[in-house]
Parts: structure tokens; C-alpha cells; sequence
């Protein structure tokens, strides 16, 4: 959403002069301490002032779960509505005011579980909303049942005996609906987090972004292996647009293509450079590339991509919808009810 | 060789054929004829689930019925003085309404091998004397146009299309009607296919032409104007005029009108007809499904759009998770179900009034809200109109009713002054010194509409029980019992500002017949009968179902006996038992049909009897 | 110092602390050991919808309450003999109910500056006086536990945690109970973690032996065992008795039971607990959401499993659309509604009974189910049971109605010999010679059951109207109207297997009280109390509620008042007024709590002096 | 689904002897003329008999629209059921009865609109049924309302300015949604539509068949592109199994990757020959692949594929759960009703 033009009053944008507590809503949080919510809250926060967007133009909506009590915190219009909707709710909410900052917060039951269907509609509807996916590959509102992203064999409340459904890749998923801006973050890295939420900002059409969010009571520890200090330098690689794919702890490894496979280089054995990786293109038109860096997730040899997979423009639902409106208006001219209810064949009776 | 010429009152007739055959087109042209004409009009358009059904099978009959008048008539008819049937299987399908010695047209052509099995008859019923109880009229229809159609040299396939319109200009010649709308109505759907328009002409005249010409028809017949109130009229089917009235809310309210939709046969053509309208600041959003129709109206009613969602029965089951939201976060918005033949799929192409009980009790937990429902097609945009003033004047989602029956039936509509209806006055909340969410009107009891965007305004909402004034999660016992009230209070309030109920006859006496929805007609038709034959019969027509009149429950104790029709196995007549405990007696009707009023009628006797 | 020990008829007490403080677990385990003591038990867990509200707040209480008793009890209690109160916002949210004189025993150590802010008291309530009209027991259980500890030099957090086990140590001290059972369930909770094991059992004994070392309490109490039927008994919560119910009605019917279902409070332990008896061949799939549930459900039942699906309102009301199908296609299974607080997402962790309207009329169209509802914790073990044999034999989809109370309320259950139990026959169709897919038993009008998979059964079915027999799509109207009636008589005939109403005192009189669901208990003693005092008071309760029992009509007509009290706003007392035209008393309470009996009795007396 | 284990009685797999007049049912078949319906029920008619699966052993599932009358017009078990619900319902079907043959039969609108969640999950589960998706670009049965495969700018009842919607591309999403077998035919092709329809039921594990069906009454000629004799063979490449990729009139074109890009080449100049072009691999493990088979569609440049994108093994939904049924038997032993009924802490009263 990049629609700056939103701000009202004499005063130019630069004057809003906001900070993170003009986004504190006067609730307490009700997230369980240790919870990955706060940090992403937190984040967002931190975020929104920068954007020169006068507080009343947001609105956050939400599903149901506990990252979903997400607008209650907020000093913005929000609403907090039923379980999988959101989407739909946040696309009558734009269509409505095309010139609102709508925000989507959801969970992996939210999103693709109950709400999967309106997830993948609104990707290829592609209204210009953010949607922040708090995956933490479990349901924690209801109190531990396995979700839609939870790993085989998981043992949760409702799989004693180990999940056996295969889960999602969320990213892949919303490749394959069409999305045309795809990041994902996380709640133990929250500088990377406020600039992926700010890149989602200024995209306009839909914006997903994947947060790998730790539910510290029934998931504890599932991203462990991203975010902990000493195993993440070799799991995690920072996608940078027009840079290339290094990682490791001293970042002494990158990723090449081979075909259409990414393959994992040293950097330090003389036989590769930075300059042989595969350079990071988000504008890449060619919805493939995104596929392929989603895909990385499910090979355990690689490591897994964090930023901005993919960053294209195309038309907006709204917009279009509008301009049909504004065509409509400009053909048919000022619109005449009467004249209108007195279309068609009529008759006088005297 | 002039004819004479029969004046009649009033003509039912029924056009039948295959769904391919093009009967609801020239149907409708008759009934725009007529209604040019001055007659007062009702039309009952019927027709298969199929798309096309298989040629010449009885499921794939399809049929439009049209009563015209010389004053003011309530249904469509019952048993026809004349039908048109195209083939045998719309002979089988239809004969048992036509009236004793009623004229019956048969293309003859048709009534061959495959087509007679296709339709289980074992022999010709043309040639049989089966029909002898009627003025059976054989005609080579087939043949006759492509006769007229020579010149044109057309494949018989094209040529086959055009005898519907043989077969009205027989019946504008039997009926006196002038042919220049169907001349223009001609010209105008097949502009773009100039042989056609020069087809059909030709067959139309062909028809009419053949009547002038053979010895056929004795008589001719004609039905003069009807006296209807001095205004400007035109034909209306209750889904226009459903899209028409939505439209003129969002008009008179200044928003702009919101549609989350889902296709559904009934409703489909209150989307289409609203897509086209996009210069009335109309947007129609065509959602991936009816939940999402619904959420995206609550966004849209949310973000201060006057929003609209329509569908039919199995779409509201959809939609009643979120209604409920609705109507807990107190958002004004309109929900119309055109109700069809259930349960599940159940009949998608017939009509029933079986959603009532839906529209009150199809979701969790207490959630009340307005139900109000339509009459007869032209009542469904004043109807509709009302929907709307009532969700924005109380803050509340509004259940409007109509069905298939009204949905696609038509009648003439004297066409409102725009001044005239009533103001739908909108005022956003904007101040933040006396601005919280759930803060109530003391009259209205409804909460401030506060539309994002506004500044100093910010709030939340949700699904969760709310604390009085403002609006905070809270599960405070005694908080969600007054809250619980008061969202049923708010409803219930509304019943002061209905009109007091409108009495047809005596307001006591006998029988007192009351009816909702698209029943209104034939129990108009019923009760007039019955009064002119000097029974103590009355009647009353509930517009407002939730809340119910508040004059309601005394007028029932008036009467000896209640009756209450409905197309379904008795749901209306229960919530008077309940509320009024008088032994209101049910009179259902489940066949997908509308009521007749002779049913009605002796309906209303057996009761005069048994007392 | 051997302490006097005074005998008590039954004592409520309630535990209340933060939601991560443990409460549930020191509650369920006092809850235990009273009934394996032999008293009977009633007991109400009450906790925030948070997983972990904010420390010290308000809303972050959780409760667990328990009544035990010498004689046979039917509720948790009202009022509470004592008060255990972790933190400053336990104390507020729970002492209204304390009786006078009750005992509070208050954890001092979390009576500090912050805490007593967030439960927003500007003094400290232990020092100022404010709860003089109690026996206020301030005891510095933090410090206590600390020390009881220390030998084990765990980190602070560890220790904190364990003070729930001196607290129960105290109140075992306090009744005089054993502690072995809470021994074995330390050792087996914490087995994989040896230092929790010692740290909690040195917390429980250190609490017993402050009591029995310190001057602290003057006296100690017992309650004797309740005389109750002889037998083998369980402590069993309302949904684990739902799932035993559907292993047992698997097993005895022969079929494979799959559980289609989607987590939601407070049904999800349904789940939870099915889904680990995959050896009774008990199939669970967590489906995508309500309305895949339902609909796998469906095809289990389509294929010849014995087909279950539970949830809450808001599944329900996702569920609708699909239970029209399962009525119309006339397939067994059992929906299974956990009802909560309303409307909309509501309140999730409360209880409430607004959904009873819902599963008569949430979907489109005529689609009449039965409807059955359990009264305790323990009945949901016979009730589902009968809702699976209905459903078979009758061949139809049964609603089956508990509610947050008693799904989460534990009682001693007498467990039956499955031999007893009824059986639950199946007659898979295998004839192709007599088979119809919609041919109807005489008696039952049950179709058959045909599973894919038999030879020569192939056939074909769906949720458009289906013609009578064949099962082939109709839009007959006589067809429609005779499907509808034979579908709504197929349910309504149950009535005529049902028992005989019970009357619970006079079979006439002044008041009769009519309860269903979960209000029973509440009922049954405010009853048994106004017939104790004298009164003409009697009571029925009805766990049929579709269709209703036979000989309603004529028990409710000798009683000069009926009184239906329901966590509702009135509900099922309108069903009887519309169908017995009898004035019913409506008395609601929509509170997300359970009724007191004083409140029924003080109803009563209002009824009883108004005459 | 590959088990022929199901065939009862003494005589051996090859005495069924069913032929295509076994699977028409006694009821007449209701869609349009012309309608490619008809095509798509002749060619599982005509399959099914070579499957040497009893006809009992068959249940067809559909949701709402035209294509969901399908199971009325087979004369096996079958269950017209709501609209977008048929792979819900088919795996209650499944996982009650994993004996049983179970197809699922829907249309663009039903499987990708109303239906999309259930869709995905399905693909997602891997349960081993066969669904059919008669893709029309249209709703048919309410009467030409554009639908998520509908292409931008199309002018239906409900879009009477143009459709604004970006489509779903089928393939892709069920790549995206973790799709085990994917295949497209044509109602126009039969004898390629019946190998597929083989192949689909051959295929353990869900297999996605996307079907061009013509719907010459409100959405005549969407696909004629590609069936049509004359624009078909520079426009379809048909893909098999081992095979390089080639169309053209004259077989003369093929393509090759380039990188993660298809692009076409001429056999003709010298330059390439059919050794140089791509094989098509519908068993490559690596999703990426089948990915860029399907984005293919989304190039006017290249041709459309049709055949298997992608046949892969995993496990199925309904084996795991049996799996665990069994292992619970095992370990738990013979299951004992009043044992569990009297489990826990119990006490006798006397
Ligand atoms: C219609 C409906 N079904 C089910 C539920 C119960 N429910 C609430 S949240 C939730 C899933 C939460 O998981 P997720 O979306 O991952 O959010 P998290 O709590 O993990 O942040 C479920 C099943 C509900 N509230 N409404
Ligand atoms: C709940 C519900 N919503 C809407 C409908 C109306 N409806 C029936 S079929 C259909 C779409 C048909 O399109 P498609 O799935 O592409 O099938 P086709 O007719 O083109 O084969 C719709 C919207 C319905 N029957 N049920
Ligand atoms: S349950 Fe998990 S996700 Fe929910 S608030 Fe607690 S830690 Fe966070
Ligand atoms: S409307 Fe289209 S899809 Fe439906 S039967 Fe007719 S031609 Fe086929
Ligand atoms: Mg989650
Ligand atoms: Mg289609």
C-alpha cells in the first residue's frame, strides 16, 4: 500500500510525527510471557510511525486464535471477527475505502486451515492488503491441536500417536495462488522483521508475509533451529534483492542454481565466488524463481530463505473495480435515479 | 374476413415447451405487451433445474404463465384458458390446469414417435379424442414457418428456432395485441444477427397471418385496460425491483452501495442487474463464496458502504456464522435470501417460504435480528428500500425475504417520484469527546457508526462479548446478560414505529387469514371471493416479522378462527401460537409451487363449516 | 496436637488463582480424592478464554469449584464454605461468594503493591478489615513452599510453581482426606522429571503439616461417604463420558466409529479423547474446518461407518448447509453441539443453552432432525448413546446438545455392564432383489442402509429432491410435498418409543418446572427444597426435545403454572407454547453461568405468591 | 489407487468382463447438446471396464453444477452432494472404506471457488481418490457467471464491463499445494482423455485431473485454441513420460530449459535437435519441475502441455491412519469395552 496521499490536514507527511506508543492501544496484552506475539507486535509498532500515515487511515483485521487478538492492541481501527474470515472482511473493508492501510493478522489454523480458501482468494484477487501469517505450526488458542503446518509425526493433543497429514509450505502455497509479494520473518529477529513489514507496506497489491512465530506453551522451540544463535547462521539465508545467496556463520557459504535446483557452495575451497551465487531478484516476473526459493524450505540440505521472495506489481482488485466505476460514471454520466427507475418500457395510466 | 370480436375481464394462459423452445421469451414479450396494453398483469415463469435438459423429456418442460386483466388481479393465475403446447411432453405436463373447454394449441409437428414415448405417451393424444373436453387447435407449427421462412433460406435448425414466434402471433391475433413491441423487442435482441431479426419477423407475422387467414380461430378476444392509479407504470420482476430499491437506498443515503454475492439460482439476478449500474457508485464483488459474500458486506458495512448481500436458503446456512458476527458488532446491512424449494439442494428452480425459521434462529447463541418480507414483485423494492432505512436507523443487520415465486414474476409498477421516498438519513460519528463504540442511542438504542478513517476515532470491535459503552472484551456475567438484552431490546423496538396493521374486511369475525411473503396474492384473490360470497372473512398481511406489529396479538383475538397459509409445513403460524398462545390453525403448501386461491378458498370454507 | 474434627452433610469449596498458578489441577485432584473417599461430587471448572492472561489480573482467574457431600448432590454448589485465593484478583473475583463465616485462605505473599493494582484495590484487603465477616487464614504460602524446598535448591520459578500442592495440602489437612491419590498423581505427572516429583510432594506435605503443626485452624472437618447405589464407580467429565459413550455405541453396534471434527472450546477434549482409542477402531480426522468435518462425517456414514462429528455453536452454524444434506439423503450419524456462550464468537469458556433453536432451524429449507440433550456430566454417556441407536434405526442425522457446564463438570458415574446396554442392530441392505434406495420401512420409515462396496446396490443419491422409492431426482410437486411429510414423520413417529415422562413429585399441583439439558440439577434441588418445604411444586426434565414425549401435552395441562428456566433467553418454552397453546413461564438467565438453585427456588416462590 | 485385491469371488481380475454399457445408469443425461460433458463421461465410462475393479467397488462423489450431475449418469455408487464439499465427503468416503475406488467429479467453480480449501487439503492429505475438474472457464448451472479460471476482462452476466479477477492457474496451485499426481486432457482429445483417466486411477495417492470442457452455451469455444485441428498443434504440447517435448504440425518445434525458462526451439534451422530438448520427467521428485510445466500456460509464447505434469509417491492419508489403527492393536491388544469403561481411578460402593 503505498497510497501516501492519505494524509489530511495542512501539514505534510513528514509532520505526523508519530511513535511506537501512539500505536499502543490502552489493553492490556493477553498473550501467555515468552510468547513470540509480543515481538512481532512489537515490531509493528515500531514500524507504522515511519510510514507517514495518520493513525486513523489503519485498520487491522483479524481472525480468531491468539495471534489474532493482534488489533485489540493496536491504537488503530480494528477488528477482531470470526475464525478464517479475515480476508474476506479486509476486502469488503478496501473495496469500501480503497485509501485505508487494511492489515490482516492471522495464525497457520486462521490462514490455511478454516481460512485457506479465502487466503488463496485474496492472493489472486490481489487487493492492495498486508496479511501477516503468525505460523507457529500449531493451534495455541484451543490449547495445542496440530495445524496445517505442523511436521509429520507430530504428537499433539489431537495426535497422540503423531500427525500423518503432510503439511503445507505456506510460501509455495501462495506461489502457486499467484501472490504478488511474499516474505517471511521472524519473531527472534525483529529489525529484519520491521523491514520486511515496511517492504509489505509499500507494496501495493497483496502482501503476505510468514512470520516464524514461537508459541513457547504447546510448540516450544519448533523454529529453534532459524532462530537460535548457533544453529541459525547455517539454516537461515537472507534473501537481498541484487545480492547473492550467502550464509553460514562466517558466511562462507552460498547458493547456486543448478537448473532449476539450488544447491549449497563453499565459498572458501577456491572453487566458487560471490560472483558465481545466484543474485536474489524479488522483481523476478517469472513466478518460477519464488517457487524454487519456497521449495528450499522442504529440502533439509539447504537452508531456509528469509525477506522478500518475491516483489511484482499487477493490477489491484480495487483499483480496476474503481475504474470501472470512474468509466461507468464518465460513460453514462451523473447518475439519475429517477431516470433510472423509469427505464424500460413504461406507460402512463391517466 | 373480419371476426367478431369477445370482450373478456381477464385471460390466464400458459405457454409450454422445451426448455430450448424459447418459452419464457415470447411469455415475457405477451406480458409486456399487455401490460403497454393497460392490463393489469401477473406472470409465473417455470422452468427446469437444467440448463437444457434433454429435448422432449417432461423434466425439461419448460413453461411461463400469464394472466392479464381488465382490473386488478393479486396472482398469475390458476387454470388457463388457453395453452400453448409446443410439444407432447408440454401437453402432459401442463393439461390437467387447462379449463374445460379452455383453447389448446398444439404443434402438431412435434407430436411424433420419440417425442410421444419421450413424453410415455403410447398413442397420439391429438388424434386420440383424449382432448375432446377442450378446443384443441392442431397446428403444423413446424411446417408453417418454415413456410414463412422460405425466402430467407436459413438452415431448419435456425428456422426451427423461430416458431415460438409463430405461436405468439397466433396468440397476439387470438387476443387482439398489437405486434409493435414484439416487432422492437425483435429488432433489438438479434441486432447483431440481421437474419434473425428478418426469421423471427417473419414467423411472428406468419402466425398472426395464419389466424387472419385460415378458418382456424372463430373468435378473437380481447381484454380492455385495467383501472389502475394515474401514474407512470412499467414491468417489474421482483429481482429488479430488489436491485432497483437497493440502489435507490444507496441514492438516498448517500453511500455507496456494496454487493458481496455468490451466485445462486433464484437470487443470481439481483447480482447481474446490480453489476450494471456501476455509475451509481454500485460495486458488486463477486466473493469466492457465500461466507465470503457475507464478510466482505460486514468489511463493507464496517468501513461505512450501505452493503448488500444476497443468495438464496442453502447460501444463508453458509452465511449464519457471520450473521451472528453482524449482529454482534451491531453493523447495518441487508441480507436477502430469495428463497427456493428445500431442504439442501432441494428445488432450485421452484419456489417456497420454508427460510423463514432460518432467518430467525440459523445461527448461535442469542442473536435476534429484523426479518421483513416481500409481497408481490413490485413490493420488493419498497420492501427492500425499508431493509435498508431500518439497518442504518438501528445499527443491524436486516433479513429481507422474497422467493422464487415473486423473484421471477412480474408486474406492472407505478414507478415512485424519488422525493417521495422516505429519507434515509446517515450520520457517521465524528466527534471523540462523546464517541465510544458501543455508547447507544437512548431512542434507538443503536451504537455510533464510526467508520475507519475518521480521526481520533480508532477503536476495535469483534466477536467476542463486548462491555456496555465501550466496547471491551469482557466476560463480566452480568454485562453479557444486559448486553444479550439489549440487542434484543433494539430489535424489539422497532415494533413502535410500525404502521398500525392494515385489516382487509371486518376486524373481527370468522376467519381472520393471515399471510407473509409471496402469499399475499392468492390470499388477496381468496378473501375477495369469499367476501363477495358474504363470508366473515378477513384478512391481514405481516410485512414485519421481526419485530411483529405491536396491534398484532389483538387483532388475532377478534376472530374465531386464524388461518395461516404458507408454502411450507407451518413456521409463521408457530411464532403466533408461541407469542399470542391462540390456536392459529396451519395451512401449508410444499410442492415447490405458489398457492392457488381456490385451494385457499376451500381451505377457508372447511373452517366456516367445522364451526 | 490432635485437633477436633467436626462432621459436615457436604461442603462447596473453590480454588482461584492465576490461569498458569494450577488450580485446575489441585481442584480435579481434591475433586478425586473426595470420590474415591466415596462422597458424591459436583465440580466447575471456570477459566479465562486466555491461555495465560497477563499475571494478576482480573480477567486472567481461573476457578475450579467443588462440592462434595454425604448425600446424593446434583451441582457444584453456590455459595462457598471456603475460599482459597492465590492472588488479590482471585480474592476479587470469588469472594462475593463466600459465605459469611466461610474460610478464606489467602496466599499473603502475593498480596503485594502490584498485583493489588492490577485487581485494582487501594489497600491490601488481608490488612484492612474489609473481610472481617470471614475466617480470613492470610498465610505466606510462597515463603512456606520456599522453605519446604529448600534442601532441593530448585530455581525460584521451579518452587513458585509447587505452591499449588501446599495449598492442596492445607485444604487435605483441612477435610481430613488421605493423600495417597494425590501422591500417585505427582509421581505419574511429573515421571519424566524426578526433581518436579519431589518438589511437589515435599509442597503437599509441607501445606498438611503447617495445618497439623500450627495453630492456624481450630478445627478440621470431614464429610462421610454418600450413600450412593452400589457398584463400580468413575469420576467422569461430561466430555469423556460423550467419548465413551461413542466407543461403547461403536462396539456395540459393530461398526468402525470415525470422528469428523475441528477443534473449538469446549468441545475439542471430544477429540483429544477419541483419537486415543484407535484400537476400538475408532478413526478421528481433524478436518480442515467445521464444514469438511461435517462433511467427512457424511461419507463415513454413506459408507457404513458410525458417524460422529462434535463442535460448538459457531461449528454448528458452519454445519447447517451440510446437515440439510445428511436430513435429506437420510444417512445416520450424531452432530454433536457442545453449546457455549453467545451469540457470535461469545464467550467461549462459558456455558450457555441459546443454541437450541439452532438445532431445530439452522439450515434451509424443511429439515427436521431429532434432538436430544444430556442433563450431566454422567447422562452424556447414555444420552449419545441412544443419539447413535436412534440414528441408526431411524436412519437419520441426531442432534445431540451438552454445553460448557457439564462438558467440563465431573461427577462419580456408576459404570455400567456393557451388556446391559441397549444393542444397536445393523442391517446393511444386500438384496438386490428388494432394494430401493428410498424405500421405506413400514414401522420405522427408515430407508435402507446400502454401503458401497455391496454387489448389485449401485445407486444413486443426493440432496435434490429424490422421487419416493427410487431415490431418482424429482420435481414432482405431490412428490415434494410427500417426501417433506414423510421426512418430518419419520422423526416425529420416535415419540411413540419414548418412556413415560417421570414426575418428580405430584403429577398436578400449582407449579410444574420444566428443565432440559444441563439446568437439571439446579433444578432437582431447588425442587427437592420447595417440596421439602411443603410446597405443590414437581418437575420434569426432558432429554427428548424433537420430538417431544407423547404425554407432554397432558402433564403440562394439570399444573396451574409451568415454569421453564434456561440459560437462554427462552427458548424451549416457546416450543411448548406454540405446540400446547399452554402459558408458559419463560426464565432465563444468559450469564454464561450455570443457575443457583436459590434462584429457581426464589422464581418459584414468585409464581407460587402471585397466584 | 492400485488395489485389485477388492475383486470378490472366485473368478480372478480378468473375468469381470465389464464394459462401458455396465457404467450407464438408468437415468437420462441432462446436459446441453454439444455439451463436452458428454465426452467426459463416455471416456471414464470407457476406462473403467479395463480397471478390473468390480463396479461396486466404484463411488462417485460431486459437488454443484453441471459436471457434478456426473455420478448420476455412472451406474455405481454415487453421491451428488453440496456445492464445493465433494473431496470433504469423498474422504469420510475413503478413510471409512479404503477398499473403495472413490472419484471425485467437479467444476471450475465448485473445486476452485466454494471448494478451494477442501481442494487443497485433499492434494495436501494425500488421501487416494481421483478428482476430475471439468474446467469450462464458467459457471454453467446458474447460468454464465464468470469463475476463478475465468480470464481477465470476460464479459459474463455478473461482470458486464469485464471480469477483473486475475485467474487461478490450476496446475499451479495444486503444485503449490503439495499435489502428488497432476494431469490435464481435453474433452475434445478422448483417446488421450483415457490414458490420463487410466493413469489418474493407476496413481496411489490423490490424483487431479483437470479436464478443458466446452461449454457451448455460455462459454463457447474457451479452449478451441487448443482443440480446435487447425490451432491445436502449435499450441498444445502433449508431455509423456521419457519423452522430449515436441509439437508443432509438423513435430518440428520442442522446447528446452533455459535456466528454470521453457523456451521453443525449431527443429528445423539445424540448430536443435529432439536429443537437445527437454525429457519430460513426471516422476522428478523436486516439485520445482512440475511447477514450471504448469506456468507454462501462463506464456502466450508457449505452447499449453497436456498429460502428467507430475506422479510422485507418498504416503496416503488413509494408510497412515489404518497404520496407526493397526499398530493400536497391536500394542494395545484386543480392544475390551467394559476394561475402558472401568480405566482410571474407580472405586466400588457396596
Ligand atoms: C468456527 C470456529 N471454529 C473453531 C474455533 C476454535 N478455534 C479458535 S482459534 C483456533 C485455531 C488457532 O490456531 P491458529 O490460527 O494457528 O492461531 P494461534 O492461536 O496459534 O495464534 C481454533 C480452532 C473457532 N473459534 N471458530
Ligand atoms: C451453497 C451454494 N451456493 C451456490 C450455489 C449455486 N451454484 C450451483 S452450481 C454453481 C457453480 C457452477 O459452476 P462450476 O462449478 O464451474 O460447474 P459447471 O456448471 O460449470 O459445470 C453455483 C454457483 C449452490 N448450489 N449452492
Ligand atoms: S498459547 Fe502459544 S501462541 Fe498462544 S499466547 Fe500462549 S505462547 Fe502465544
Ligand atoms: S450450460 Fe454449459 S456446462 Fe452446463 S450442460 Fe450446458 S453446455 Fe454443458
Ligand atoms: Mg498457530
Ligand atoms: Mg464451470
Amino acid at each position: 500500500m503505498s497510497t501516501q496521499a492519505t494524509v489530511t490536514g495542512s501539514n505534510g507527511p513528514t509532520e505526523l510525527k508519530l511513535s511506537k506508543r501512539d500505536f499502543e492501544s490502552d489493553q492490556e496484552v493477553r498473550w501467555c510471557p515468552g510468547c513470540g506475539d509480543y515481538s512481532i507486535l512489537a515490531q509493528v509498532q515500531r514500524t507504522l510511525p515511519k510510514l507517514n500515515n495518520p493513525k486513523e487511515n489503519y485498520v487491522f483485521v483479524s481472525g480468531i486464535g491468539c495471534s489474532s487478538r493482534f488489533p485489540y492492541y493496536m491504537d488503530t481501527y480494528g477488528f477482531h471477527t470470526i475464525h478464517g474470515r479475515a480476508p474476506a472482511i479486509a476486502t469488503g473493508v478496501k473495496i469500501t475505502n480503497p485509501e485505508l492501510s487494511v492489515w490482516v493478522a492471522t495464525g497457520d489454523g486462521d490462514a490455511l486451515s478454516i481460512g485457506g480458501n479465502h487466503f488463496i482468494h485474496l492472493l489472486r484477487k490481489n487487493l492492495d492488503i498486508n496479511l501477516i501469517l503468525f505460523n507457529n505450526r500449531i493451534y495455541g488458542l484451543t490449547k495445542g491441536q496440530y495445524s496445517p503446518t505442523s511436521e509429520v509425526g507430530k504428537v499433539t493433543k489431537s495426535t497422540p500417536f503423531g500427525s500423518i497429514d503432510h503439511p503445507f509450505n505456506p510460501v509455495s502455497m501462495a506461489v502457486g495462488a499467484g501472490a504478488t509479494f511474499i516474505a517471511r520473518a521472524m519473531d527472534r529477529d525483529p529489525a529484519h522483521l520491521q523491514t520486511v513489514i515496511q517492504k509489505a507496506h509499500d507494496h501495493k497489491g497483496t502482501s503476505f508475509v510468514e512470520v516464524f512465530q514461537n508459541c513457547n506453551i504447546f510448540n516450544d522451540g519448533a523454529w529453534a533451529k532459524y532462530t537460535d544463535k548457533q544453529s541459525k547462521p547455517d539454516n537461515v539465508v537472507y534473501l537481498e534483492h541484487g545480492k547473492p545467496l550467502v550464509f553460514g556463520p562466517n558466511r562462507e557459504k552460498g547458493i547456486r542454481l543448478d537448473g532449476f535446483k539450488p544447491v549449497v557452495v563453499s565459498l572458501t575451497n577456491g572453487t566458487y565466488s560471490e560472483d558465481d551465487l545466484l543474485i536474489h531478484d524479488e522483481a523476478q516476473p517469472n513466478s518460477t524463481y519464488a517457487y524454487i526459493m519456497s521449495h528450499m524450505m522442504d529440502d533439509p540440505e539447504l537452508p531456509v530463505p528469509v525477506g522478500v521472495f518475491r516483489s511484482v506489481e499487477k493490477v489491484c482488485y480495487e483499483d480496476a473495480l474503481m475504474g470501472q466505476v470512474e468509466a461507468a460514471k464518465k460513460r453514462f454520466g451523473k447518475p439519475d435515479l429517477q431516470a433510472l427507475l423509469e427505464s424500460g418500457d413504461t406507460w402512463e395510466v391517466k | 374476413m373480419s371476426k367478431p370480436v369477445e370482450s373478456l375481464p381477464e385471460v390466464t394462459i400458459r405457454f409450454a415447451g422445451d426448455s430450448g423452445d424459447g418459452m419464457q421469451l415470447v411469455g415475457g414479450e405477451l406480458a409486456n405487451t399487455s401490460a403497454l396494453s393497460g392490463n393489469d398483469i401477473g406472470v409465473f415463469p417455470d422452468y427446469p433445474a437444467e440448463i437444457r435438459a434433454p429435448m422432449g423429456t417432461l423434466p425439461g418442460v419448460s413453461g411461463y404463465q400469464l394472466h392479464f386483466s381488465s382490473f386488478d388481479i393479486h396472482t398469475p393465475g390458476e387454470q388457463y384458458d388457453a395453452l400453448i403446447a409446443m410439444n407432447p411432453a408440454a401437453l402432459k405436463m401442463n393439461i390437467e390446469n387447462l379449463k374445460a373447454n379452455g383453447i389448446l394449441i398444439a404443434n402438431s409437428d412435434a407430436f411424433k414417435d420419440r417425442n410421444l414415448q419421450l413424453a410415455h405417451y403410447d398413442e397420439n393424444p391429438l388424434e386420440n379424442g383424449s382432448l375432446d373436453k377442450y378446443q384443441l387447435f392442431s397446428v403444423n407449427m413446424t411446417e408453417l414457418t418454415s413456410k414463412a421462412l422460405e425466402e430467407l433460406s436459413l438452415s431448419s435448425k435456425v428456422v426451427d428456432r423461430c416458431k415460438n414466434f409463430f405461436a405468439l402471433g397466433m396468440v397476439f391475433w387470438l387476443y387482439n395485441r398489437t405486434m409493435d413491441h414484439a416487432v422492437g423487442l425483435i429488432k433489438a435482441k438479434f441486432s447483431k444477427r440481421p437474419e434473425l431479426v428478418d426469421a423471427n419477423l417473419l414467423a411472428l407475422k406468419g402466425g398472426y397471418s395464419y389466424c387472419e387467414m385460415t378458418e382456424q380461430f372463430a373468435t378473437s378476444y380481447e381484454v380492455k385496460p385495467a383501472k389502475l392509479p394515474p401514474g407512470k407504470y412499467r414491468n417489474l420482476t421482483g429481482n429488479t425491483a430488489v436491485a432497483l430499491g437497493a440502489i435507490a437506498a444507496g441514492q438516498k443515503s448517500g453511500l455507496p452501495l456494496f454487493l458481496g454475492s455468490y451466485p445462486i439460482t433464484p437470487a443470481s439476478d439481483i447480482l447481474h442487474e446490480l453489476s450494471k449500474y456501476k455509475h451509481f457508485d454500485v460495486r458488486t464483488f463477486q466473493a469466492e463464496d457465500e461466507i465470503a459474500a457475507m464478510c466482505s458486506t460486514i468489511g463493507a458495512a464496517y468501513s461505512g458502504a450501505l452493503a448488500f448481500t444476497t443468495t438464496s436458503g442453502p447460501g444463508v446456512a453458509l452465511k449464519g456464522e457471520a450473521i451472528g458476527l453482524a449482529i454482534t458488532t451491531e453493523l447495518p446491512m441487508v441480507v436477502c435470501n430469495v428463497q427456493r424449494g428445500g431442504p439442501s439442494t432441494g428445488l432450485p428452480t421452484k419456489t417456497e417460504q420454508a427460510d423463514l425459521m432460518q432467518a430467525f434462529y440459523g445461527r448461535n447463541g442469542e442473536a435476534p435480528m429484523p426479518i421483513i418480507a416481500a409481497s408481490r414483485p413490485s413490493d420488493c423494492f419498497e420492501t427492500i428500500y425499508e431493509a435498508f432505512r431500518l439497518a442504518i436507523k438501528y445499527m443491524t443487520p436486516v433479513m429481507f425475504l422474497s422467493d422464487g415465486y415473486i423473484a421471477n414474476g412480474a408486474e406492472p409498477w407505478m414507478v415512485p417520484k424519488v422525493d417521495n421516498l422516505a429519507e434515509i438519513p446517515v450520520a457517521f460519528a465524528k466527534d471523540p469527546e462523546s464517541y465510544a463504540p458501543f455508547l447507544r442511542d437512548e431512542k434507538t438504542l443503536a451504537r455510533p457508526w464510526a467508520v475507519p478513517g475518521t480521526p481520533g476515532l480508532e477503536h476495535r470491535i469483534g466477536g467476542l462479548e463486548k462491555q456496555a459503552d465501550t466496547g471491551n472484551v469482557s466476560s463480566d456475567p452480568r454485562n453479557h446478560e444486559y448486553m444479550t438484552r439489549m440487542r434484543a431490546e433494539k430489535v424489539a423496538n422497532i415494533a413502535n414505529e410500525l404502521p398500525a396493521t392494515k385489516i382487509d374486511g371486518a376486524d373481527s369475525g370468522d376467519v381472520l387469514v393471515v399471510g407473509w411473503g409471496s402469499t399475499a396474492g392468492a390470499i388477496e384473490t381468496a378473501v375477495e371471493h369469499q367476501q363477495a360470497r358474504g363470508k366473515s372473512v378477513s384478512r391481514i398481511h405481516i410485512r414485519y416479522l421481526n419485530p411483529l406489529p405491536n396491534d398484532l396479538g389483538k387483532i388475532l383475538g377478534n376472530f374465531k378462527h386464524v388461518l395461516v397459509p404458507e408454502m411450507n409445513s407451518g413456521q409463521f403460524v408457530n411464532l403466533l401460537r408461541a407469542k399470542y398462545l391462540v390456536p392459529a390453525i396451519a395451512f401449508g403448501k410444499v410442492q415447490g409451487l405458489p398457492f392457488y386461491s381456490s385451494e385457499l378458498e376451500a381451505k377457508i370454507d372447511e373452517i366456516l363449516e367445522s364451526k
